[in-house]
Formats: structure tokens, sequence, C-alpha cells
């Protein structure tokens, strides 16, 4: 991982890779990434509404207090659950991409000499960790969104199949969001 | 001389008959069944009449009447609802099929169904045996019913399009640039 | 010859008339003797024979007016007068009950009801059926029919049970009748019936999740045992002596060993001195011979 | 003298059986379609009757199970035939139904009292009434698909995490 000599910068303290390194490895998303994974929460979690309202009949109006209140904690677990996985998966991607990441951007620089080796491995290190993070991403957002839905469906039409709407909707999708956001905390999975 | 004998058998013979048939009478119990499991508005509504003979003489001049389905009410589609039979052999039983179609949903009731016969061969005046009554029934609204019970295929396929972007883009962008950094690192190897 | 042949052709109808029916001038008279008693039950047939019993049974007196003629029609299961009934258990049992009225005025039928009684006794309920309210009206000389169902529960199966079905009506002037149409001893049968579609289907449903997780169990086992090994390994790495507390000091001489402690240790081996509890044991165990110490400290250590 | 009884005999013979000439019959049938409100399947058909000397005899009809039952008549020369079935043997296709006069089933019940085959008596006429298959409903439950669907997603979302985990 250690890349080019390190430069002490006295003003943060922290040189620009190692801000990268710290910002590889930190849990805290940017903005830009929380608001995706908060969006995507939201509509994933939207979702169930409409299964509900039209398959097991539970009529909007009555039960829209309980419709907003547990699509907002499913939308805040699965957003934890989408920070959690994608950490983990960054990581490990960061690693797998690393030479093709260096091969690209030397082929992009090519060797024009203006471009002193620092710069250069800055660059790659900067594409790298873009990169992995938007895989990471992509895949963590893909891979909550199926189970999430999975398990809804899977408790909803056959575990909780002849209990009243209104319990069928809170276990189901509190049990999914709860049991993704619950998972993905348990950093060494395998 | 000879016609005199041959008058007197006759005499003999529908006297002996009319004798031996004084105590076989005919005695019909009619049953007016509703087979269904629900009363939907505009399907089939099956009624079934069943004539059962438990004297020991066969009944004659059999005629079913049932004006329990108003033309305004009912819609016939199969089978009519006034139907006459000759003649019913003791301990057998006859059955009459209507299919009617209600026209408007709510409640109906549904009134037995009268059957005249003759219980001997020569009885002047006809027995009126009154069938068993189904009772009141509910008839259900169409889209009522289909929203309880078709098999909502229609909201799964919308479900499935609500889940599509949550679900395939994630996975499209993963995949895109998951596999351009792989080809990347395939074809620079060899 | 030809008159002859006629008279043949006449006579033959008759011959077969009177013979071919020889029951009904049985039935006349067995129906003839009934007419008299008090008609407790319908006309003729299985009749006879519990109408003796069902005087004496049933305590509320079974009482019906000699203008009403009823008759009772098991339809599902069929049933033939004469030998026991046999209702399947959980499978509904229809029947119907004919009712001409024979009489001047006019009768409303009232209710239906069928009960379980203990077999042995009938005046003890067992289950008291819904009883069903008709109030049907029946004009002098008309026939009217009632049908009923019940469904006797599958836990009685294989169990014999009093079955009494009860017809109340009323004359115009509002006498009430309670007749006992079917007062006799059924026998509720087993019904199996195989696997049907759906919980089948549900079976391999839930074999399908099964296997799904023994797969992802399997995928789980496989990547985190794959782990700890090699958190393991990392553990067993061979440190030398550096790593104090797996040296095992009983060995070395006492002499060295106080010379060790007393002198300023420079190597770092003596720093880490063994656990405390390790420590006393060395100095109580060097009176004794090695061969005794060693003794002891097997088992102390197990 | 015996000229007589044969002639006798043959009136006879002509009067059983062929008193009503040769009938055609046309048949509308009617099936239930929607097996899910029904307890039972039904089977209607309703046949107008042609007979050369337009006699309306009353009829009976034999089904191909064996069973022989009076067939009602429910208007100037229209009869009905309808039968019920349970919902799982559900029958499609077509169903011979053979007709008997008065005297033809007289001749089925002494073949039947008798013991010998019932087919071997000749029917007045034949008819085939088309019957329709009842919608049972759905073929596989939606929500089943659904969940296969779904979980076939989850399972591959999952065997790639741990592919690009491990």
């Amino acid at each position: 991982m250690g890349s080019g000599k390190q430069q002490k910068v006295q003003s943060s303290g922290f040189t620009k890779e190692e801000e990268l390194l710290l910002q590889d490895f930190s849990r805290n998303v940017s903005t830009k990434s929380s608001a995706l994974f908060y969006g995507n929460a939201f509509i994933v979690s939207a979702v169930p509404i409409w299964l509900f309202w039209r398959i097991h009949n539970m009529d909007l109006w009555p039960s829209s207090i309980l419709f907003v209140l547990v699509t907002a904690a499913s939308t805040y677990l699965m957003a934890t659950a989408y920070k959690n996985i994608k950490f983990q998966l960054k990581h490990k991607i960061a690693g797998r991409r690393e030479d093709a990441v260096t091969r690209e951007v030397n082929r992009q620089l090519g060797d024009d000499k203006k471009v002193t080796r620092k710069e250069k491995d800055e660059r790659i290190l900067w594409k790298k960790n873009e990169v992995a993070d938007y895989e990471a991403t992509t895949f963590s957002i893909f891979y909550n969104n199926s189970i999430y839905l999975a398990v809804i469906i899977f408790i909803s039409f056959f575990l909780l199949k002849n209990s009243t709407p209104f319990v069928n909707y809170i276990f189901s999708v509190g049990l999914a969001s709860g049991a993704l956001a619950l998972f993905s905390t348990s950093a060494q999975v395998n | 001389m000879f016609k005199q004998i041959l008058a007197l058998c006759a005499l003999f013979a529908v006297f002996s008959v009319c004798l031996s048939e004084d105590e076989t009478r005919a005695r019909l119990l009619v049953s007016k069944q509703i087979l269904n499991k629900y009363l939907v508005e505009k399907s089939d509504l099956l009624v079934r009449y069943t004539i059962f003979n438990v004297g020991n003489g066969a009944a004659t001049n059999v005629a079913l009447v049932d004006n329990g389905f108003h033309p305004e009410a009912f819609e016939v589609v199969g089978g009519q609802p006034t139907a006459t039979v000759e003649r019913i052999a003791p301990q057998t039983n006859f059955t009459h099929v209507v299919v009617v179609r209600p026209k408007a949903f709510g409640y109906f009731n549904f009134t037995a169904a009268e059957v005249s016969y003759k219980p001997v061969e020569e009885a002047e005046a006809l027995q009126l045996a009154i069938s068993s009554e189904p009772g009141e029934g509910g008839i259900v609204n169409l889209n009522e019913y289909n929203k309880r019970f078709s098999s909502h295929f229609f909201d799964w396929v919308a479900f499935a399009v609500m889940t599509l972007p949550s679900l395939a883009i994630p996975l499209g962008l993963w995949h895109q640039s998951k596999s351009k950094y792989e080809r990347a690192g395939k074809n620079k190897k060899h | 010859m030809k008159n002859l042949m006629f008279l043949m052709l006449m006579v033959l109808p008759i011959v077969i008339c009177t013979f071919s029916a020889p029951n009904k001038f049985g039935a006349y008279a067995a129906e003839a003797v009934e007419d008299d008693l008090v008609d407790v039950d319908s006309e003729e047939g299985a009749v006879t024979g519990e109408d003796a019993d069902a005087d004496e049974d049933t305590d509320k007196e079974s009482s019906a007016s000699p203008n009403a003629d009823t008759y009772l029609l098991f339809t599902k299961p069929l049933y033939t007068p004469g030998q026991q009934l046999d209702l399947p258990g959980g499978k509904p049992v229809e029947f119907l009950i004919g009712f001409t009225n024979k009489g001047a005025e006019e009768f409303v039928i009232e209710t239906v009801e069928a009960s379980f009684r203990y077999p042995m006794d009938f005046n003890y309920f067992i289950q008291n059926f819904s009883a069903v309210a008709y109030n049907r009206e029946v004009k002098p000389g008309f026939e009217s029919t009632v049908s009923y169902t019940f469904l006797p529960s599958d836990q009685f199966a294989g169990r014999p049970f009093g079955l009494n079905i009860a017809l109340a009506y009323r004359d115009a002037n509002g006498i009430q009748y309670n007749e006992a149409v079917f007062n006799e001893t059924v026998l509720i049968s087993e019904v199996d019936e195989g696997l049907d579609g759906e919980t089948f289907f549900l079976y391999v449903l839930l074999a399908g999740i099964v296997v799904l997780l023994l797969v992802i169990g399997q995928q789980y086992l496989l990547g985190s045992s794959g782990k700890r090994k090699r958190a393991a390994a990392k553990k067993v790495i061979e440190t030398g002596t550096a790593n104090d507390s797996t040296i095992d000091y009983d060995w070395v001489p006492q002499e060295t060993l106080r010379a060790l402690q007393k002198s300023p240790p420079k190597s770092k081996t003596p720093k880490t001195s063994p656990k405390p509890g390790k420590q006393t044991s060395p100095k109580a165990a060097s009176q004794q011979s090695p061969k005794q110490r060693k003794v002891k400290r097997s088992a102390g250590d197990d | 003298m015996c000229r007589q009884l044969v002639a006798l005999c043959l009136i006879a013979l002509m009067g059983a059986s062929g008193a009503y000439g040769s009938c055609k019959a046309t048949v509308s049938s009617f099936s239930t379609q929607d097996a899910t409100i029904l307890t039972q399947l039904a089977h209607v058909a309703e046949l107008t009757l042609q007979c050369s000397n337009s006699a309306q005899p009353s009829l009976f009809a034999e089904f191909p199970c064996g069973k022989v039952v009076p067939v009602a008549k429910v208007g100037d020369s229209k009869y009905q035939v309808s039968w019920v079935e349970d919902i799982k043997q559900g029958s499609s296709g077509n169903v011979q139904v053979r007709l008997f006069d008065e005297d033809g089933y007289a001749n089925v019940r002494k073949a039947q009292r008798d013991g010998d085959k019932v087919s071997s008596v000749k029917s007045l006429l034949d008819i085939t009434v088309p019957t329709k298959s009842a919608y049972k409903g759905p073929w596989i439950k939606a929500e089943l698909l659904a969940a296969f669907l779904v979980g076939g997603v989850a399972y591959f979302a999952f065997t790639t995490k741990s592919k690009v985990q491990a």
C-alpha cells in the first residue's frame, strides 16, 4: 500500500496521500454518496408500500402514518447497511483493481516528462480510490436491495401469510431492513 | 259371447292395476341447492334441483317451476328454470341444472321452487311439493371480488417494474466498471 | 284359435300385474298395522326397525301430530335404511326432511336441530349442532322439503355416537310438536385423503429453502474458516525466546536461576519474568527429586 | 294361419321400435366457466328434436358412465340434459349421450335386469355434447413466481459478494 516516500506537510499534518488513504479506510462517506445512499434506500423502502396496498389490500389512508414511519426507519437502516457493505467491499476491490488502474493511468498519461512520478502516483491512487468507491457503492446498493426484497417477499407471503396486513407489513419490512443493517455491521463476515 | 269375455277381462285388468297401484304412492322430496362458494355479480351461479322419489310408486307428469330468478335480476345462461319429466321411477332421483348470472350485487333471498306431480297414475289432483329453500345470499360486487381473489398478476408486474431501477441500474453500473477494468487487466497481461 | 290367442293376450297383463308386485301387498299389510300406532316416524321401510326403541329412549317426549307425515332422506352420504349409518369424519353430512300436511289446517315448520348423544344414554348431550330456523308454512295437502347440513368433526372418527335429529313444528292453533325424525347410533368413520397438491408444493418449497440455507451456510463456513485458519497461523509463528511465557524454567539448575535473577538483566528474556504463579512453583519444587517433581507438575498441570 | 302370427309379430316389433321414425337433434351446450367460485362444475345440453312424425316422445339419456336418467322437456320439442361433476374431475371434450324413447328405456331396464350389456340396446339417436373445461385458478400462484425470481437474484448477489470479498 505504501505509495512513494511520504512528505511531511506541516499545515494539516497529513499529506494528500494520507488523506486519501484515511478516506479510503474511514467509514464516513462524502455527502454526495450518502445522499445517493439515502435516495436509494428511500426508493427501495417505498416499493413494499405498493405491494401491500395492492396485493394485501391495505387501504392507503388509514395506515398512511404506519407507512411513513416504517419507511423512514427502513430507509435509515438500509442506508447504514449500504455504508457498511460498501466499506467492506471497497477495501477488497481497491486491492484487486490496483494494477488495472495503474496501467490505465500510465496509458493515459503516457511517459511525458513534465508529469513527475509523485504526481502520477497520486493520480493512480486517486483513480483507484474513485473506482473502488464507485464499484463498492453500486454493488452494495444492488446487494442490499436484492436481499431486502427477497426477505420481504418471503416473510410477508410465506411466514406471515395469514396474519393481519398491519402486522405483516411491520414485521416483514422491519425484519428485512433490521437484519441487513445488523449483518452489514459485522466487519469480517467472510 | 266372445266380446263379453273380452270386456270382462279388460275391466278386471284395469281394476287390478288400480287396486295394486292404490297403495304405491310416489313421494317426491325436492332439494334446490346453490353450488357456489361465492355469489359474484355477472358470474356463474349454479342451481341444482334434485327430485328424489322416495315413495314406492312412480311419479308422473312431474313439472318443476321456479320463478325465483326474475329476468330483471338474473340472466339465465344455461338450462331452463321450468322443466317437465314424464316419469320418475320409485327410489330414483332426477337432477336438473340451471346456470344463471346475477345482474346486480347485494342481498338476495333465494326462494324455493315448486314441483307438481301425480303421485299415482290415475290421480286427478296434482300433488304440489315445495323444494328446500337456499335462503338469503349476498352477491359480491365483481371488481371487489377481483380485487380480493384474482391473482393480482398485473400488480406483480408493476412491482417488478418498480423494483427494476433499484436493482438493475446498480448491477449494470457495477458490472460495466468491473468488466472494463477486468478486460483492461486481461488484454494487458497476454 | 284367434279368439283363444286374443283372450290369452288379455289375461297375460292381469297375471303379470298381480304377481309382479308381491311386496306391495306385504307393504300394504304393514302400513295398515302401523296407522293405529302413534305415527312417530315416517311411513314404511326402515321405520319399523327403530320405531320400537325410539319411544323409550328420548326422555323429552317426541310428540308428532297425526296430520303431519315426515320422511328423512340422507343425501350425503347415501344411507341404506337397515344397517348402521356410517358418517365420514370431517365431511359435511346432508339430509332432507320431507313434510306432508295431511290435515286440514296449515303447519309451520320451525326448526331442525341435529345433536350427538352419548350412545349408551341418549339423554346425555355431547354436541349440539346449530338449530336452523325455517319458519316455512305448509298449507293443507301440500308437501314441503327442508334440507340441513352438519359437520361431524374428524376428532370423533372411529367412535359410535347417538345422532338425534329433531324437527320442531307447530300447527295452526299454536300447538308445538317436536318430532325426533332420526334417533339412532351412528359410526363416525376415519377418512384418510392422500397428500393433496397444496401440502406437496409446500414441502417442495421448504426443501428448496433448506438447500438454499445449506449453500449459504457452506459459503459462510468456507469463507470464514479460511480466514480464521490464517489468523490462527499468525499466532503460532515461532517467537523464539522473546516470548517468555512459553519457556519452561524447571530444567534450569537452581544456582544459575538465582544468578540470573540477582545480576541486572542485560538480555531481554529475564526482564519479562515468568508469571508469578510459575515462579513460586520452581522454588518449591527444587527440593524434590526431578522424577517426583515431573510427576507432580504433570498432575498439577492437567 | 302362421302368416297371421308372423304379421302380428311384425306389427308388434315395428310398433315397439320405429314408432317415431327417424329423429334428428340440434344440440346447444353450456359449461360453467369459473371453477374458483363454484363447488361443482355443470354441463347443460339443450337439444331441439325434430322427428319424422313430429312426435314429442319422453326421452331417457344414457351417459358414458352407464347411468340412465330421464330427460327433462323444457319447451315445445326442446329437451335438456344436464349433469354435475366434481371440480377435480373437470372433464372437457365431447360427451357421447345415447337417447332412448319410452320403449327403448324399457328394453334398457330389461337388459340391466338380465345383466347383459346395455349398449346392445338400440338407441333412438345419439348426440355428442361438446363440453369445455373450467378455469381452475392460475397455474402457478403469482407470489410463488415472484419469490422464486427475487430469491434467485438475491442468491446471485450473495455469491458474487462472497466472490468479490474472498
